[in-house]
């Protein structure tokens, strides 16, 4: 196994572009927009309506059910045909949201489950509201709950953003994959890639320690 | 054989045939196409600009049409999408033309004329034909007619990716051949001079590509072909074949 | 509880008892758990400055009955009138804001403390009053640091629940429930999760808030406690009162015999 | 909008067949090899020994900050390199079983802390040894715990393994990509086989709450 | 435990107390956790059939003296001796064997009882004989009948754990360590997760089976269950023992003031 060490060291600054300006920005957007989104599926699902339920029941079975890979041709090449078009970049932050959405809901769903009943009761006896108690008691202990699972989703909406080459956006694997193309080298250059997935996966999963610790601050040691 | 000529009224779009005004007001020509197909469609030495015979044919002929080019890069899965939902107006992307195409897609005429060769390793003397395929094992791209040519020679057929990973395929001794065009396999010998590969048979049939355009796109496929027309007339395509090919496959 | 819907009589101060008008009225308060009847018609009367004490074996409906004077659980059937100004029917279907008008007058200790434990001590207890009752902060802040001082515990105000003990946790609960200034303070078995050597420290802070006169109903399985400092025992048995009386006489000398069996086995466990 | 309800219709068996004799082996197969992988790794990565537990931690690590398919090319066109040629389905078998190892480890070993310290303590002080304690008490309890997010895993497993088309095996995604380059229908073929994937994981998830329910026989409801 | 290692005289039957011979002698047992000394050189000497008690405040180390004598957890210095049969000494490193045959003689009860919840009250009591005593099933469940009879659980044999109250889970938790047959029973608190009115039943076992003969050591709070059965009570106070002797004395006129402060705190909590 003989290594093209000068490939190696000449596509390095294309596939880190790739990160830096693809990967990374699109996966922290959509990280974003699909934690709100995830809080919103979530509240809906432990709604007391049954309708509003089933419809945050039935867009996470779906969303969970499918290929992210159909989801994002769907988005892209399938709404233009009822007259929605939307650039490559919006498409994508849109597609991975949705699916962070539908992943982190049932992640949200079950750090709120898991705070005790008696902090709602505790919430209700200083006269708070049902929101007032969601917002300024149960969420901030739900959040501690749900760094790791949260972190995980992450992780892999890292490696999934790489999907986002078929709807034109161009990140790190595209580029590794150009690359390929060129020299021939598609393993090497998978291989690259997959080392900066790696390294890109193992701050977010240091970031991950250093919040749990931070949140940490008011439980026993 | 052009498929410029399909009626009109074949187009699913009721209303007329917009398709050229609607490029030259935008004054974009949306193209679609792989990137990571050398040496039709890729990007100079890795990473730089996006290259190739059908990028380079492709920015001619928007010129005669006096637009800009935007190249969009994605999978070939996703580039007859692409076209379907009017994300691009075009296909560069060495496009054999085919009888399903034909029937779903409108073509320009051709502007590469090839042959499809087996490629197997060099040592490898027990296949010297089509007919040889019988039973053996190619490595294919799923969505090129070479597929096609391959099953239908009776082959057992694998699909790959590409061409990189069927080579490798080929090497590791886990398929017997692959079926492709003679271009590309020029062109990986011309950068690699892999001594352990070689063709060992030829099509009689010519293989030929074109860009392909939204059925109904005929006004901007009339435009198309009267560029390439002009093109060929003037020896620009000649010109670009030669860079690329060291021979004139534009005809 | 709103500014505006404080009690006009403080309760925080009056060490002179108030003469004996009801503050709380319950009647026929029931309360279903599907097919479980868990309450069967319970009727409670508890005056200004009195302290009820409810005993009962586990299951008996104890918790329910507080939860229920808390609005915490809304019950099938009763009314319960607060000192003339509020009376809310539950026969009929209950408005959501009459229901909040109920939480606002009394205030609940629980067994397990309950206490944020992603706030400290002080904004625990300046919760409510900044949150809810919209009271300036530093007001607040300054009436939550002499609570805390009164029971003992002065320089704990930066201290998170998990670096006190469960004695130290509940006193931070009563005066949870105490900054909410309530007219009536509800203790489901306050020192029951308690290390037995820290009931005591609990214990006399609630004897002290007796004496000063807040008013309050709890329920414990402290038979001295109660015998010491309760008005009123009502003992529960299957979701209903069984016995109810002055503490010398059902604790003693009471006149059921399934009160005796209750009381004797909690005296005496073997 | 004009569906090409024929195509969805004569397609329907193709792609049937392909998920049956395709994904549905091919994802049992690996799970239940990469969830025996996932205990092994689950308690070395619990090991008092710290280089038995720094090997888990490495392999948990590796596997699940790089792309599958980076995995799945490196056991297929990577290995012959160095001599190791392995066919296309013990490949995928092989590459999903570890890629389910490395996940299913880490829900596994949350699931044996989350156990209470107690029932170990019960299990030795009637004379049970730390395996016989592992084996009779702690695991059947843990099993309770992990089943939902196992059934995530396995979720994500049968729609990963659309990517063993890349090494060579047909599946059902790969079937849809083989009928979609013949009919130039690319979107129908992948929303159709979304659809098949998506009963394949309301099947499981049904699965999993008749699971649950089994095993929530002995806690309280 | 091992069939082969059963102690000669089965302690399930004597009903005639053994003579004064120590059954199990410790000296000088610390543990340190950390930096934390939480046994500071603790002497110990439980004789055949006697009732020994521990008390003290919490995080005295009662429960760490249990868990050394158990095989929990290993000492870091000190000497056990079980009646002559077996001498550990822990200020060497101690053979994983040496701490099984420990862990063999004793059988521990803990405070939250620690049933296996996914297995029947039967499967819970019979797990150790069977699965590590290597006793035949049928007899297994045989005696098991029996013991759970004994207690009062006969017809909860297939019950599940969370179908018991607490009183019944404990009264399993200590047939469970019955039938292992061991020369020392270990109570660490067993009463105090028990809601009140069910503190009786489980005493009232414990003293049934002192009565029967068995050897003890109980931490407990219940003073006058400790005054009833004890023969011996030890105060323990920071890892150390402040006080030992007959209940009469260290309950009602103790030497040291640390446990006469206790006592009081215990007896009267307010
Ligand atoms: N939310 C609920 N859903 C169903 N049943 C309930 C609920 N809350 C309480 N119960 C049942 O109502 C009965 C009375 O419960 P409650 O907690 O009021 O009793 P308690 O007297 O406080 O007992 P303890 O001394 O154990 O606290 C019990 O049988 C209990 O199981
Ligand atoms: N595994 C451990 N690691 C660190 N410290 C421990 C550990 N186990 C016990 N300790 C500490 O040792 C001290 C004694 O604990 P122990 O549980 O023996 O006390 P205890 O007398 O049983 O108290 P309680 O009445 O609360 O049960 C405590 O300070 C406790 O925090
Ligand atoms: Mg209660
Ligand atoms: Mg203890």
């Amino acid at each position: 196994m003989n290594i093209n060490w000068e490939l190696v060291w000449s596509s390095l600054g294309p596939l880190l572009t790739g990160a830096i300006t693809g990967t990374i920005p699109l996966a922290l957007a959509s990280f974003s927009l699909g934690l709100l989104l995830a809080l919103v599926v979530a509240l809906m699902r432990l709604s007391r309506n049954r309708v509003v339920s089933a419809v945050a029941r039935i867009y996470i079975s779906v969303i969970r059910g499918t290929p992210l890979l159909v989801q994002l041709f769907v988005i892209f090449y399938g709404l233009p045909s009822i007259g929605i078009t939307i650039s490559p970049w919006p498409s994508a932050i849109i597609a991975f949201s949705l699916n962070v959405g539908g992943y982190a809901a049932e992640v949200i769903r079950a750090a709120i489950l898991s705070v005790p009943k008696g902090q709602w009761e505790a919430g209700h006896t200083i006269g708070m509201s049902r929101h007032q108690t969601l917002v300024r008691i149960i969420l901030p202990q739900a959040a501690r709950v749900s760094v790791p699972p949260l972190s995980n989703t992450f992780i892999s909406l890292v490696k999934d953003t790489s999907l986002a080459s078929l709807i034109l956006v161009t990140e790190l694997f595209r580029v590794a994959q150009q690359v390929a193309a060129f020299s021939q080298e598609f393993m090497l250059l998978y291989l690259e890639a997959a080392v900066i997935y790696w390294i890109i996966c193992l701050v977010l999963a240091s970031g991950q320690s250093a919040l749990e610790k931070r949140l940490d601050r008011y439980v026993a040691h | 054989g052009s498929a410029s000529t399909a009626p009109a009224s074949s187009a699913p779009a009721a209303g007329a045939d917009t398709s050229l005004s609607d490029v030259k007001s935008a004054g974009v020509l949306k193209v679609g196409t792989e990137g990571t197909y050398k040496p039709f469609t890729f990007h100079a030495n890795g990473s730089g600009e996006l290259t190739g015979y059908d990028v380079e044919i492709l920015n001619a002929v928007a010129a005669k049409l006096g637009v800009k080019p935007a190249f969009q890069e994605t999978q070939f899965d996703a580039i007859f999408a692409g076209l379907d939902a009017k994300r691009f107006d075009v296909v560069a992307n060495q496009v054999s033309i085919t009888d399903e195409r034909k029937a779903k897609y409108d073509f320009s005429t051709p502007y590469t004329v090839s042959t499809g060769v087996i490629v197997t390793k060099s040592d490898n003397n027990s296949i010297n034909s089509f007919e040889d395929l019988k039973g053996k094992t190619t490595a294919q791209s799923l969505t090129s007619n070479w597929y096609k040519l391959a099953q239908q020679s009776g082959a057992n057929v694998e699909a790959v990716e590409g061409w990189a990973q069927a080579i490798t395929l080929l090497k590791q001794g886990r398929v017997d051949a692959t079926i492709n065009d003679k271009l590309t396999y020029l062109d990986s010998q011309k950068t690699d001079h892999d001594a352990g590969i070689k063709i060992a048979a030829e099509t009689t049939d010519k293989s030929l590509s074109a860009f392909a355009l939204r059925k109904g796109s005929t006004s901007l496929t009339d435009a198309i072909n009267k560029a390439l027309g002009e093109l060929a007339a003037d020896g620009t395509l000649t010109k670009i074949s030669k860079k690329y090919f060291d021979a004139d496959v534009s005809k | 509880m709103s500014p505006t819907e404080l009690p006009p009589t403080e309760p925080a101060s009056p060490e002179v008892p108030v003469p004996e008008d009801a503050l709380l009225t319950v009647r026929g308060l029931r309360k279903a758990f599907g097919q479980h009847e868990v309450l069967k018609s319970i009727d409670l009367e508890v005056r200004r400055g009195e302290v009820v004490t409810l005993i009962g074996p586990s299951g008996s409906g104890k918790t329910t009955v507080l939860r229920c004077l808390n609005g915490l659980e809304v019950p099938d059937a009763g009314v319960a009138e607060f000192a003339g100004q509020l009376t809310v029917d539950f026969s009929t279907p209950v408005a959501k804001k009459q229901v909040l008008a109920l939480r606002d007058r009394s205030a609940m200790v629980f067994q397990h403390y309950n206490l944020f434990p992603h706030k400290t001590v002080l904004e625990n207890v300046i919760e409510g009053p900044v949150q809810v009752q919209k009271r300036p902060k530093a007001e607040a802040t300054q009436e939550a640091r002499e609570l805390l001082a009164r029971v003992g515990l002065a320089g704990k105000e930066n201290s998170y629940p998990f670096e006190l003990s469960g004695g130290q946790q509940q006193r931070v609960g009563i005066v949870r429930a105490l900054a909410l200034r309530p007219q009536l303070l509800l203790f489901d078995e306050p020192t029951s999760a308690l290390d037995p050597e820290l009931v005591g420290e609990v214990l006399a802070v609630i004897k002290e808030l007796a004496d000063e006169g807040w008013t309050m109903v709890v329920v414990t399985h402290e038979l001295a406690f109660a015998r010491q400092v309760a008005d009123e025992v009502i003992f529960m048995d299957g979701g209903v009162v069984v016995e109810r009386g002055h503490p010398d006489t059902v604790l003693r000398d009471p006149r059921e015999e399934r009160t005796r069996q209750f009381v004797d086995r909690l005296l005496n466990p073997f």
